[in-house]
C-alpha cells in the first residue's frame, strides 16, 4: 500500500483517540470535584 | 407611604460571584437614604441592581412599581444613576455630551443651559472636551446630565468623592432641592458628615446584603446649615429636623421629626 | 427607532469629527497595508523591476490583483473601525449610559452601523484612489464599482457591529474580534472582489450575480443585527 | 461546605443514560475496529483507484458526521433561541455538537487532503466544497472561542446562540459564492472519486456502510460525553457560587456581630474562588432572609 493510506488512517484515528481520551479524562476530573453528585443520584 | 424601592431577599449574581446575596429593604417616596458599607460590600451593585442593569437571580424586587423579575427596562427611564464612572464621551465637549442626553430624553433644548448653570458650569467651560476636565468638573457634568433626565428616583454612587468643598455643598443642595420636589434618593457615600446632613436614614450594606438600618431623624446629630443654589438655607437641627428657609420669606419647608416629609409652607414642627 | 438611530449615528460621527481617530490612524493604516502589498507582490513582477526607467510602469501582478488587495485593505481597516466604534462606548462605561438611556437597541445598532458605514465609505474612496495610483487599477465602470463597494460595506458594517457588541465586553476582544469577523466576512470579500473586477473590466453584467450575493448578505445580517442587538447590549 | 441541595437539581443524565452512553461507546469502538480491519485487509483494491480506495471507508463517513454535527448544533441553537423551547440544555447540546463538529471538520480536511494528494496530485484545491469546509472550520473555531468567554450561563448561551446563528447563516452564502466563483472561472476539473467511475464491490459497499454507522456512533458517544462534561462544569460552578454566597452571608453576619470596625469585612470570596460560572436562578437555598439573620451560612 502507498504511504498515503497509512498516513490517513493513523492521523485520523490518533486525533480521535486523543480527543476521546481527553474528553473522558476531563469528565472524570470534574466528577471528582463533585463526589456526592455521582453517588447520590442513583436513587 | 408608597414604596419606591421594595426588595425582598433579592439575589443578584454575575458569573460565579454573588453581587448581592439577599437584600431586603424598602424605601418610601421622598426619602433620602444613605448607604454605608466597606469597599466591595455591594453598595454599587445595589444601586446598579435598582436601576435594572443587573439581572435578578431570585427573590422579589420592585422599583417604582416595576417588578424587576418581569421588566428591567421601564425602571431605566424613570430612575437616574450617577455612577462612580461618569458615563461621558471623552471626545465630546460638556455641552455636546449634555445635548446628547437632552435629545435622548426628549427634553427641550433650553434645559441644557439651565442644568449647566445649576451645577455651575459656565459657557466657556461648556465648550471644553470632557477629557480635559478635572474629576470635579466631570462630576458636575454628570450631575447636569442627571438633572436633565428629570427622574423621580436618584441613585448616587459616591457623589462626594473627588469633589471640592463647593462641589459637595452643591451636591447636598441639589439633593435637598430634589427632595423638595418629592424626589427619592439612594446615595452611597463614605463622607459620613455630609451624608448625615442630608439623609433621613441609612442602610448598612455588607456581604452583599443590607444588614443594618439607622434612622437619622431620631437625632443626636449636631446642628448644621447649608446654603442652597437659590439663596435659600437648609438646616438640620440637633433633634433631626430638616428645614429649608429663604432670607426673605422665612421657613419654606420642614422634614423630619415624627411626620416625615411634608410640603412647602408647613412650619409647625420645629 | 430611526430617531434613535439618527441620534446615535450623529453622536458617533461627532466624536469622530472631534477625535479624528479613523482619519488619523485607521486611514494611514490602510495606506500602509496598500504599500506593503506593493512591496510583497510587486517584487515578483519582473517587468516592473527591469523597466525601472519607465517611471510608473506597474506590472501585471499588482494590477490583476488590485481589486482583491483593495478589499483586503478595507477589511483590515474595517476591523479596526469596529474596535474603535466600541471603544467609544467602553470609555467611562458609556455603554451603561446607553443601556440606561432606554434607546431602542435596534436604533442603537442602526445608528452605530450608519456611522461606521459613513466612515468606511470615506475611507474606501481614499484607499481606492491609492489603488489607482499605486497598483495602476483602472476602473472602467465607476458606478458599478461604487454600487458593489457600497453593498459590501453595508455587509461589513452589519456583521462588524454585531460582533463588535458580542465581543466588546470580553477581556480578549482585540484577538477574538478578527477571528470571528474574517471567516464570516469571507463571502463578502469574494463577492466584492469579483464585482469590482467586473467593474474594472467594464462588464457590469458579468458582476451582477455578485451584487445579488452582496445584497442577500447585507439583508440577512442587517436584519439579524436589528433583532439581536438588544440581548447583546444586556451583558 | 456547600449547601447545594443536589436532590433538587433536575438530573439530566440518569443511570440509564449513562449506561446507554457506555454501550454506544463500546459499539462505536467495535464497529470502528471492524471497519478498519475490513477496510485495510479484507476488501479488494479498486480497479481504478487501487489501494487508495481504502480511504473511502474513512473520509466520507467523517464528512458525514461533520454535517450531522453542525446540523444538530444549528437545530439546538434555534431551539434555544425560540422562546418556548428556551432551555440551557439546548445551549449545551449546541456547544457539545459543534465542538465535536470542529474535530471532525479538521479530520475531514486532513483525510481529504491526504486522499487528494495521490488522486488529484495536489493537497489542496479551491473547490467550493473544500473552501466552504475550510471556512467552516475557522468559523466554528471562532464560535468555540466565543463560547469560552466568561459570563453567567444565560448570558453566555444567548451570546453563543447569536454568534452561532451568524456563522450558520454564512455557510450557504459561502458555499454558493465559492461555487459561482469557480464556475465563472474555468475550474480545474475535480473528479469526485465516489461517483461514477468507481465500481463498488459487495464487500466494499458493506464496509462503507459500516464506516458510516461506526463514525455516527462515535459522534453520538462524543457528544454525550461532551454534554455530560458541560453539565458537570455547570453544576460545579453552581457549587462554587453557592459557597461564594455563603461566604458573603457569613461576612454580613460577622458584620452584625462585630460591627463596622472589624477588619475582615473585605470580601474574601473574590480571592478564594477563581473565575468560574454559575447561576443562582435554581437555587433552593435562598429561603432564609439575610437581613437581621445572623444564622446564615454556618
Amino acid at each position: 500500500m502507498s504511504g498515503y493510506i497509512e498516513a490517513g488512517y493513523i492521523s485520523v484515528f490518533s486525533v480521535l483517540t486523543l480527543y476521546g481520551g481527553s474528553l473522558i479524562i476531563r469528565v472524570r476530573k470534574t466528577e471528582k470535584k463533585l463526589p456526592d453528585l455521582t453517588e447520590e443520584k442513583k436513587d | 407611604m408608597d414604596l419606591i424601592v421594595d426588595f425582598q431577599n433579592a439575589v443578584f449574581v454575575t458569573g460565579n460571584f454573588p453581587l448581592l446575596t439577599g437584600v431586603t429593604m424598602s424605601v418610601g417616596r421622598g426619602e433620602i437614604v444613605h448607604l454605608k458599607g466597606a469597599n466591595g460590600s455591594g453598595k454599587t451593585s445595589l444601586l446598579r441592581a435598582i436601576v435594572g442593569l443587573i439581572p435578578i437571580a431570585s427573590g422579589k424586587a420592585v422599583v417604582l412599581g416595576h417588578d424587576l423579575n418581569m421588566d428591567r427596562f421601564s425602571v431605566r427611564e424613570e430612575a437616574a444613576l450617577l455612577g462612580h464612572k461618569t458615563f461621558l464621551y471623552d471626545d465630546l465637549s460638556i455641552y455636546e455630551n449634555l445635548r446628547f442626553v437632552q435629545r435622548i430624553f426628549r427634553k427641550p433644548k433650553k434645559v441644557v443651559g439651565l442644568c449647566m448653570s445649576q451645577v455651575g458650569i459656565g459657557e466657556k467651560l461648556a465648550k471644553t472636551k470632557v477629557s480635559h476636565l478635572s474629576a470635579g468638573q466631570r462630576k458636575r457634568t454628570s450631575l447636569a446630565a442627571l438633572l436633565i433626565k428629570e427622574a423621580s428616583l436618584w441613585l448616587l454612587d459616591e457623589p462626594h468623592a473627588g469633589v471640592d468643598e463647593d462641589g459637595r455643598a452643591l451636591i447636598d443642595g441639589l439633593i435637598t432641592d430634589f427632595r423638595l420636589r418629592g424626589g427619592t434618593v439612594l446615595m452611597a457615600s463614605h463622607e459620613l458628615e455630609r451624608a448625615v446632613l442630608v439623609s433621613d436614614k441609612s442602610f448598612t450594606v455588607s456581604g452583599g446584603a443590607v444588614t443594618d438600618e439607622e434612622n437619622y431623624k431620631l437625632g443626636n446629630k449636631t446642628a448644621s446649615t447649608l446654603s442652597l443654589p437659590g439663596g435659600d438655607f437648609y438646616s438640620r437641627s440637633a433633634n433631626g429636623v430638616f428645614s429649608v428657609s429663604s432670607p426673605g420669606s422665612g421657613v419654606k419647608a420642614v422634614f423630619g421629626g415624627q411626620t416625615g416629609p411634608t410640603g412647602t409652607g408647613n412650619t409647625d414642627v420645629a | 427607532m430611526l430617531r434613535d438611530a439618527f441620534l446615535v449615528c450623529e453622536k458617533d460621527l461627532r466624536i469622530e469629527l472631534k477625535s479624528k481617530i479613523i482619519f488619523n490612524q485607521v486611514l494611514p493604516f490602510g495606506m500602509v497595508v496598500m504599500l506593503l502589498f506593493g512591496l510583497a507582490i510587486g517584487k515578483f513582477d519582473s517587468n516592473s523591476l527591469v523597466t525601472a526607467s519607465g517611471s510608473l510602469s506597474n506590472g501585471g501582478a499588482l494590477k490583476s490583483a488590485a481589486a482583491g488587495l483593495f478589499w483586503i485593505a478595507v477589511m483590515l481597516s474595517a476591523v479596526i473601525g469596529v474596535q474603535r466604534s466600541f471603544a467609544i462606548e467602553n470609555q467611562d462605561q458609556a455603554r451603561d449610559a446607553l443601556r440606561l438611556s432606554a434607546l431602542d437597541p435596534a436604533g442603537i445598532f442602526l445608528g452605530k452601523a450608519g456611522a461606521l458605514l459613513f466612515q468606511l465609505v470615506v475611507l474606501e474612496v481614499i484607499i481606492a484612489f491609492g489603488a489607482v495610483f499605486l497598483f495602476g487599477m483602472h476602473i472602467a465602470t465607476v458606478w458599478f464599482f461604487c454600487l458593489a463597494a457600497f453593498l459590501a460595506t453595508l455587509s461589513l458594517v452589519a456583521v462588524g457591529v454585531v460582533y463588535g457588541a458580542l465581543t466588546s465586553g470580553a477581556r480578549t476582544k482585540e484577538t477574538l474580534l478578527p477571528l470571528l469577523f474574517f471567516p464570516v466576512i469571507a463571502p463578502v470579500l469574494l463577492s466584492a472582489t469579483k464585482a469590482c473586477e467586473a467593474a474594472i473590466a467594464g462588464t457590469p453584467s458579468s458582476g451582477m450575480i455578485w451584487i445579488e450575493v452582496l445584497l442577500a448578505f447585507a439583508f440577512c445580517y442587517l436584519a439579524l443585527g436589528t433583532v439581536a442587538f438588544g440581548p447583546l447590549l444586556e451583558e | 461546605m456547600s449547601e447545594v441541595n443536589f436532590a433538587a437539581i433536575p438530573q439530566v443524565f440518569s443511570k440509564r443514560a449513562e449506561t446507554a452512553t457506555k454501550i454506544i461507546g463500546v459499539l462505536a469502538l467495535l464497529s470502528l475496529i471492524a471497519t478498519v480491519w475490513l477496510g485495510l485487509f479484507v476488501t479488494p483494491p479498486d480497479q481504478f483507484m487501487g489501494n487508495l480506495v481504502r480511504l473511502l471507508y474513512v473520509h466520507p463517513p467523517i464528512a458525514w458526521v461533520m454535517f450531522v454535527a453542525y446540523g444538530v448544533a444549528f437545530l439546538s441553537t434555534l431551539l434555544y433561541l425560540w422562546p418556548r423551547t428556551r432551555d440551557l440544555r439546548f445551549d449545551r447540546l449546541a456547544g457539545a455538537s459543534s465542538e465535536v463538529g470542529v474535530i471532525f471538520t479538521g479530520l475531514t480536511l486532513l483525510s481529504g487532503s491526504i486522499w487528494g494528494r495521490p488522486t488529484w496530485g495536489t493537497w489542496w484545491t479551491w473547490d467550493p466544497l473544500l473552501t466552504t469546509t475550510a471556512l467552516l472550520f475557522v468559523m466554528y473555531l471562532g464560535y468555540l472561542a466565543l463560547r469560552r468567554l466568561p459570563g453567567d450561563p444565560e448570558t453566555r448561551a444567548k451570546r453563543s446562540a447569536i454568534g452561532g446563528l451568524v456563522a450558520f447563516i454564512d455557510v450557504p452564502i459561502v458555499y454558493f459564492s465559492v461555487l459561482w466563483w469557480k464556475s465563472l472561472h474555468q475550474a480545474p476539473t475535480v473528479l469526485d472519486p465516489v461517483t461514477g467511475k468507481t465500481y463498488i464491490h459487495g464487500s466494499m459497499a458493506y464496509t462503507l456502510l459500516l464506516g458510516f454507522v461506526a463514525f455516527t456512533l462515535l459522534y453520538v458517544y462524543f457528544v454525550a460525553k461532551r454534554y455530560r462534561l458541560e453539565r458537570l462544569k455547570y453544576l460545579y460552578d453552581r457549587v462554587l457560587l453557592d459557597e461564594a454566597i455563603q461566604e458573603r452571608k457569613r461576612e454580613a453576619a460577622d458584620f452584625k456581630a462585630y460591627g463596622a470596625d472589624k477588619k475582615s469585612l473585605v470580601p474574601t470570596a473574590f480571592a478564594e474562588n477563581g473565575p468560574a460560572l454559575g447561576d443562582a436562578r435554581f437555587f433552593g437555598t435562598e429561603e432564609e432572609s439575610v437581613v437581621g439573620g445572623g444564622e446564615a451560612g454556618r
